[in-house]
């Protein structure tokens, strides 16, 4: 069961193939090459000088709350276009009990009409 | 008596053994707690642990391909099945290694992150008991045996989820889902007994050799199905899951991801076996609704987990929106099942489908215990006060890291072997479907990576200077999870041909799970 | 919730003994006349929230721990378990009845069609329904002691 | 058929339940309205059991004739032990909620999450 | 005033009826059950396989024993559920 062949075998997924070590090889050379560039870069990179504050066009630097994005900001343009669709959405989950049962009567009464109304149906035809 | 006899002995009586076990460590828990801690919870460890060395054993034979059965009471099977009978096939043992695995790691994670709690004396037997009525609910073969087992994990479950009574939020949780369980519950017992009255058995192969698909037989089917996805999060009856996911400790999530599992195995076992003799009457309809309900819930629950704002709730809407990729998979197997010439598809849909639960309970575990960890460093689970953790919790942002890519499918993840195996064949059964998966794929990735940022990225906050790196036990437990998903990542194929085509096969095989029990049976392909 | 009058004490204290026996009786002729182990416990539990009403919860507590009754609860589901292992040890598979044909304890096997009522008979039965009975019996007054006690009223917590 | 009034009864018992379970807002009635559903299923089963004229299942000292069928009564007698589990878990959650909120109004409850 | 949620609850709730009592309608009719093979087996063999005359209680105990040891958990699940839910929370 645990030979070494399976291991390197080529995942073949019916229409394609996929084969994990073949990316994996890829990442680490794709590693190799940004940190062979980084290294161009370093050395003109000093510590301990203005480079290294960050510099918002001359104001002063905020406080860190204010510099951290909150999560509710991230991807704010979407929920906002999309808003009715959160809206409806948020109005479906309320916090009650019999809401979610009446969820389960309402998919039971769902499938009652597809299974058997709808294969009676078909039946029929 | 020399070692293999009593292999041979431990194999024969596994299936008992497997519940027995935990049940037994359940009832002991009690007194061995008035000891000491540390005793407890190594006793703990060790019972899970023993039961883990047992669903091993079974499942190494069980997936050479043949089924154990197990009678409780009398060694030879007598026709009509009066006892209950313990049927295990791939599928079974398939779940099973996924519960146990759960089981396992929850407990070492919660030595540390339980610590400061009380009651752990009653936490650790109701885990134990959570164990047994999984496994029970995985391996049996009779149906009534089912709905005890249901109730048993039920009830301990609930109990957990409101195991912060001093919480408001978590004891309402806990209540919604003692009651909506029940509910579902009680659906199934009441199909169960329209069974009994017509075919007067409660096994699950005599009534698959019996069953005429009879009005009585379509009702049962929908409150089945009904009441089993409700158990198992499927939209529009996922809306207890956030609840209980989010309030829960985290230990226990991990857990209740299992549960949840326990119970969409309910949904294709019913589907697959027990209508497996009206097959050609019901296939492709039910196949369709679970398509359908599998496309809703991928949908909805990304939607939803874009706007979450609390760590835990937002993943338990990722979790309730990898629910749907399972039902995407193998209700595409359902549906090409009759199909001779997408014979082929319906199997890779179903390797899929099948593959991904494992992956989803890996990767939506592991992403629970981040939460849980950082809960516990910072007391803090809202996204909008946290930031900057990567610097304090290094171990904890890589682990996370993993899951994030797992869960959203990500090469080289488990999660995308899984993933692309659904889109390959939904695509060849309709290309709409596999677009809908991974877009919302796409838009998972996009709520973790928002997490991710939030959460770990941004500058040092004041508030977590002094967070230091969760204790040892909670590393070890993320760790092992992590280990496993890697691993599963790299060498996909292997885990596909020795664990996961069995199972497809087995439940795709109905006519095999009858035949052990009733062996002039002649039916299934 | 606190005590009732001097009355309802005496009577519930008369009646108590009888209650108890009348369940211990159905508890151990489960396997002869209708009734088991969960039925017989059933009877004795309501016998001890008889008591519990009338002498309230905190003077119980004071005699009884919950703690005692959830370990005694454990003893009665490690007696019903072993002997379901027991089964699989001197018999063949769990769950097995062993002692039926042993004309040991509870081994005699009655004759067949109706007939009068045997003790002796039963196999692991009797056993059976005795460790389910001590479980139910601590198992329901545990539940309703601890509702009880927790549900009293703010005077009564001092 | 009028023969299966029992089984009527059976479904009226699970509906009322859930009517109860979806239309009452107090949380005690939506316990009462689960052990509704719970008793139309025991109901149910032991309605299943039932043969025409027949006798309890035991043989000491039995007058003879057919017997009713023995194992709907037992799984009713698990099924009523089940649903005692359950209803104590409930009523102590319920107790929890109210000393929490104060209230046994499921819309006066915590609500939707954000 | 009539909300959305009361005309979709009583419109599902009036379609499960339906099928619900439609279903009572065609089970077999009461007293008179199809298949009677498993309980006839379990009668006849009651006294002889289990020793006991009850035979109710050879079904709980012998044939459905499993039944009864997840039965007798499920009462020591409730228990420990309520000791826990009621504990003391301070240490």
């Amino acid at each position: 069961m645990f030979a070494l062949e399976p291991l390197l075998e080529t995942f073949q997924t019916g229409s394609g193939f996929w084969n994990p070590i073949i990316w994996v090889v890829a990442i680490i050379v794709a590693f190799l090459i940004a940190v062979i560039l980084r290294g161009f870069g370093n050395k003109e990179y000093k510590k301990k000088t203005g480079q290294t504050q960050s510099f918002l066009s001359g104001n002063p630097e905020y406080e860190k709350e204010q510099m951290h994005i909150k999560s509710s900001n991230i991807y704010w343009g979407f929920t906002e276009s999309l808003k009715w669709v959160f809206d409806s959405l948020k109005k479906m989950h309320t916090g009650n009990v019999s809401d979610y049962a009446l969820w389960f009567v309402i998919v039971m009464a769902i499938l009652f009409i597809v299974l058997i109304m709808g294969e009676n149906l078909v039946g029929a035809i | 008596m020399n070692v293999a006899d009593l292999i041979d002995l431990l194999l024969q009586h596994s299936p008992a053994l497997i519940v027995a076990v935990p049940l037994l460590g359940a009832f002991i828990t009690p007194l061995i707690s008035r000891l000491n801690d540390k005793v407890r919870n190594i006793f703990v460890i060790l019972t899970l642990g023993l039961t883990a060395s047992l669903v091993f054993l079974l499942a190494s034979d069980v997936f050479t391909g043949n089924i154990h059965t197990y009678i409780f009471g009398s060694q030879d099977l007598a026709l009509p099945v009066v006892r209950i009978l313990f049927e295990v096939d791939a599928m079974s043992a398939f779940m099973a290694i996924i519960s146990v695995i759960l089981s396992l790691v929850a407990v070492i994670y919660s030595w540390s992150f339980m610590k400061e709690n009380t009651g752990l004396d009653k936490y650790y037997t109701l885990i134990l008991l959570m164990t047994a009525g999984m496994l029970g609910m995985e391996l049996t073969g009779d149906l009534f045996n089912f709905f005890v087992f249901l109730e048993i994990t039920s009830i301990s479950s609930a109990a957990l989820v409101a195991f912060w009574t001093n919480k408001a939020k978590s004891v309402e949780a806990g209540f919604k889902y003692i009651v909506i369980s029940t509910i579902g519950a009680l659906f199934i017992l009441f199909s169960v007994a329209m069974f009994y009255g017509q075919y007067n058995a409660l096994n699950m192969a005599m009534i698959a050799s019996a069953i005429q698909y009879t009005f009585l037989d379509k009702i049962a089917l929908v409150l089945l199905i009904a009441a089993l996805a409700m158990k198992a999060g499927v939209v529009p009856m996922h809306m207890w899951l956030p609840d209980a996911y989010g309030k829960a400790p985290s230990s226990v999530t991990l857990i209740l991801v299992g549960t949840t599992q326990a119970s969409l195995y309910g949904v294709f076992r019913v589907c697959f076996t027990i209508y497996g003799g009206a097959i050609n009457l019901s296939s492709i309809s039910v196949g369709w609704i679970l398509v359908i309900l599998g496309i809703i819930t991928m949908l909805l629950g990304v939607a939803m987990a874009i706007i979450q704002t609390d760590f835990k709730r937002l993943i338990a809407f990722g979790a309730v929106a990898e629910i749907g990729y399972m039902l995407l998979g193998i209700g595409t197997g359902l549906v090409v099942m009759l199909n001779p010439e997408m014979t082929a598809t319906g199997l890779a849909a179903m390797k899929g489908g099948i593959f991904h639960i494992m992956n989803d309970a890996l990767d939506v575990g592991l992403l629970f215990l981040v939460a849980g960890a950082i809960y516990y460093a910072t007391k803090e689970t809202s996204l909008n006060k946290l930031g900057g953790l990567a610097r304090n919790m290094k171990y904890t942002t890589v682990f996370f890291i993993i899951g994030l890519l797992a869960v959203s499918g990500m090469p080289p993840m488990n999660g995308f072997a899984s993933k692309l195996l659904i889109y390959e064949s939904t695509y060849q059964l309709n290309p709409i479907l596999s677009i809908i998966a991974i877009l919302s794929s796409i838009m998972l990735l996009a709520v973790f990576v928002k997490v991710f940022h939030s959460a770990f990225l941004g500058p040092a906050l004041p508030k977590f200077e002094n967070v230091k790196e969760v204790p040892k036990s909670m590393l070890i437990a993320m760790g092992a999870i992590a280990t496993i998903i890697i691993i599963f990542g790299l060498f996909p194929e292997l885990i596909i041909n020795n664990i996961v085509e069995p199972a497809a096969n087995a439940l795709v095989n109905y006519g095999g799970y009858v035949r052990e029990v009733i062996p002039s049976f002649t039916g299934g392909v | 919730m606190s005590g009732m009058s001097k009355i309802v004490k005496t009577i519930s204290g008369i009646a108590f003994p009888f209650i108890t026996i009348y369940g211990l009786y159905v508890i151990a002729h489960g396997h002869l006349t209708p009734g088991g182990g969960f039925q017989g416990g059933a009877i004795v539990a309501s016998g001890c929230a008889m008591v519990l009403v009338s002498y309230g919860s905190i003077w119980i507590m004071d005699r009884v721990k919950e703690k005692n009754l959830s370990i005694l609860e454990s003893l009665g589901a490690i007696c019903f378990i072993l002997l379901a292992i027991l089964g699989l040890g001197f018999g063949t598979v769990f769950f097995n009845n062993f002692l039926v044909g042993t004309n040991s304890l509870f081994g005699v096997v009655p004759a067949a069609g109706s007939g009068l009522a045997d003790i002796n008979t039963g196999g692991v039965i009797p056993l059976m329904n005795f460790a389910v009975g001590l479980k139910v019996i601590a198992g329901l007054f545990g539940i309703v002691l601890v509702m009880a006690y927790a549900s009293r009223t703010k005077e009564e917590k001092k | 058929m009028i023969f299966n009034i029992p089984f009527i009864a059976v479904a009226a018992l699970i509906l009322i339940g859930l009517y109860a379970v979806i239309f009452k807002r107090n949380l005690i009635k939506m316990v009462i309205g689960i052990t509704l559903i719970e008793s139309g299923v025991n109901l149910f089963l032991i309605t299943l059991g039932y043969r025409e004229g027949s006798i309890a299942p035991i043989y000491t000292s039995s007058p003879g004739g057919i017997m009713a069928l023995p194992v709907p009564q037992a799984l009713t007698l698990t099924s009523i032990v089940i649903g005692v589990a359950v209803l104590a878990l409930m009523l102590s959650l319920v107790i929890h909620i109210y000393r929490h909120y104060g209230t046994l109004d499921v819309r006066k409850m915590g609500g939707p999450e954000e | 005033m009539i909300s959305r949620r009361d005309i979709a609850a009583v419109l599902s709730f009036s379609i499960v009826a339906m099928f619900f009592i439609f279903g009572a309608l065609i089970i077999h009719p009461f007293g008179t059950p199809d298949e009677t093979g498993m309980d006839d087996n379990i009668i006849t063999n009651a006294q002889t396989e289990t020793g006991a005359n009850n035979a109710v209680t050879s079904v709980v105990f012998d044939y459905r024993g499993f039944d009864t040891l997840g039965e007798a958990t499920i009462l020591f699940t409730a228990v420990a559920a309520v000791i826990m839910v009621f504990r003391r929370l301070k240490k």
